[in-house]
């Protein structure tokens, strides 16, 4: 379809970025966007995009954010804590003993994540750009609905019938058992109920603080609910939310969230 | 598709009309699109300056003839139509089998065993609310009907079972329901009656007996 | 005008199939019918018995080329809808095209591109949270759409493209997204995460490339 944009707009358009960038964060969609931007300004493939003098114009982004007392969301400052981190990584030499990712592996996908989240952005632009349904196709103006007759024929025999008459004749004797579930704290009440409060859980804590309002008192509710923290302590753990601690045997467990 | 126009024809519509077959296929495709019939002035104001819509559905009408669907006049406009002979794609036809609910046969039972039977009696022995659409789709399946109103205060109506009950579960009588005790002797009330559900029958020999049968099946 | 079968044909059913003229007017008949694309499954299930609606549209779908409008496949349906090039006769049908925020844009592109795609994988790639309004928007558009879970822990929910999606965008399948050969050939559609750590869904990178992706996408 017919573009809009004039020829070469993007020497402006880089310029204006350039300025817009020290007022204008909330331009930016999070920081790797920033960093895409910011790779432009290299003005080279972004396969052969250098890391390093990348990492530098962010970070020098961020100083005058910070200089400007532009509040920076979380994750800006998280990123430019990782590109500091990644940058004193790519100056040192390489330490043969370090293990985890080196520094190039690192700095090469880093490289990669530019590459494609600009891949998706055209992908996005040129998928907008197609012949699209109600702007350049249309679709039937006067669709005949498809008249559904639907003959419904039910059956029932007199077996049906003579079974139905008899339950409702026996109906009245009989209760199905139902259990009683009054003083019973469910695993799930458990689960809701910590993963509710063990955000503010820094330090170890001993378990039977995260028993409900309520449910200390009686013995049985007391029971019902540790049984049911516990198992839900231990499902949390599983999943690596929590870290759990008991110093022998019976002695009171505590937990905290995993940091 | 010897008439096939080059698609860039409409190009050239700053100068003259577009060839008359191009014109065909606009025509073609506002008739399409459009959610009512279009006048040839309708069409003329959309298309290029100098076309000449008329001739444009002339050709399309023609084109049409004997298709799936045709172009048709209507009063002054014109539109795409299914052809008449088509007509039956339009419509979808489905049987559909299906066992009466639980409700249904229940209050169905009590209306054959109990006949003629209020609703207040239904609800009584059922032990719950009887739904209007329970009613109703026994009323519409015409197996039951309504009977004499009852000479109680509020001379409620009352159900009873139809001819067609009857012949759809081949009884000659609403007296020939078998009673509870030739069900439990043919041995179809005990507990492996109805697979799935919490079985009550059978369990309680003693109450199948009593009251329940009414006066119309004693033995 | 050679095709045109008596119209009684249909009525021969029992003992064989219309001839394929027959047929292909039944399919062109449904299909203006429909705004709607149409399965050949529920066209099969609409003509006579024994009609083949999958040869008939081939045959409607060549008599279409070059019209006005064209007969379109939209994944596993047909659908017919006026030729792109007549766009700008349509001004008064035009729907207004609600504007896309860039957030939700770049989602359904991943999600596109990507599927099926969880929403860990779409913030990975766009390095920022993916907002609940974004996938709702896009829920509500009916371009996209629940897939299966993931079978990694927390069993993500996974978001695929819809039939709808390839209507709007004139997509025959997911397949014809635009460079897509090329963006995988790139390895740009590869989920890789960042050395050492956590892929974004707490899995190995082998499992991610299994199931999902490969039905779609396989060539």
């Amino acid at each position: 379809m017919a573009d809009d944009d004039p020829p070469f707009p993007t020497q402006v358009a880089q310029r204006l970025a350039a300025e817009s960038l020290i007022v204008d964060v909330d331009g930016f969609e999070g920081p790797l966007d920033l960093l895409l931007t910011l790779s432009r300004t290299q003005k080279v493939d972004l396969r052969k995009v250098s890391v390093l003098a990348l990492s530098e114009q962010y970070l020098r982004f961020v100083d005058k954010a910070t200089e400007l007392r532009i509040e920076l969301a979380a994750d800006y400052l998280v990123m430019a804590a990782w590109l500091a981190f990644l940058k004193s990584k790519l100056l040192l030499p390489p330490d043969p003993q370090a293990d985890g990712p080196s520094a190039d592996d690192l700095a090469a996908h880093l490289a990669f994540q530019l590459e494609r989240l600009e891949a998706m952005r055209d992908a996005a632009a040129r998928l907008m750009a197609r012949n699209r349904l109600g702007r350049d196709t249309f679709a039937r103006g006067t669709s005949e609905d498809v008249t559904k007759l639907r003959k419904v024929t039910y059956s029932a025999s007199l077996l049906d019938l003579m079974q139905g008459y008899a339950r409702v004749r026996t109906r009245d004797e009989f209760r199905p058992y139902a259990f009683d579930r009054k003083d019973v704290f469910t695993m799930e009440q458990a689960l809701d109920q910590m993963r509710s409060v063990i955000a503010f859980a820094g330090d170890w804590t001993d378990l039977v603080s995260y028993l409900p309002q309520g449910w200390t008192a009686e013995r049985q509710r007391r029971r019902s609910a540790t049984a049911a923290t516990f198992a839900a302590s231990l499902e949390m753990a599983k999943q690596g939310q929590i870290e759990l601690r008991q110093s022998a045997t019976f002695a009171p467990i505590s937990i905290r969230k995993k940091p | 598709m010897s008439e096939t126009v080059h698609p860039k024809a409409r190009e050239k519509t700053l100068f003259k009309a577009p060839p008359i077959g191009e014109q065909e296929r606009m025509v073609e495709a506002i008739l399409f699109a459009s959610a009512e019939p279009v006048t040839l002035k309708d069409m003329a104001e959309r298309m290029p300056l100098g076309c000449d819509p008329a001739e444009a559905v002339a050709y399309l009408r023609k084109r049409y003839e004997g298709r799936g669907v045709n172009v048709v006049r209507v009063g002054e406009a014109f539109a795409i139509r299914t052809a008449p002979d088509l007509g039956f794609l339009m419509q979808k036809e489905t049987v559909e089998q299906r066992k009466l609910s639980r409700a249904a046969i229940e209050t169905l039972a009590i209306i054959a065993y109990h006949q003629p039977a209020t609703r207040a009696e239904i609800e009584e022995i059922r032990g719950v609310a009887v739904s209007r659409g329970t009613i109703d789709l026994l009323l519409e399946l015409d197996w039951i009907r309504f009977g004499r109103r009852k000479m109680t205060p509020g001379r409620p109506v009352t159900f009873i079972v139809t001819e067609a009950f009857l012949d759809h579960f081949s009884l000659e009588t609403a007296r020939d329901l078998p009673g509870l005790r030739d069900l439990r002797a043919a041995g179809l009330l005990d507990s492996r009656s109805m697979p799935g559900e919490e079985d009550p029958d059978g369990e309680e020999e003693p109450l199948l007996n009593d009251d329940g049968q009414s006066e119309l099946f004693k033995e």
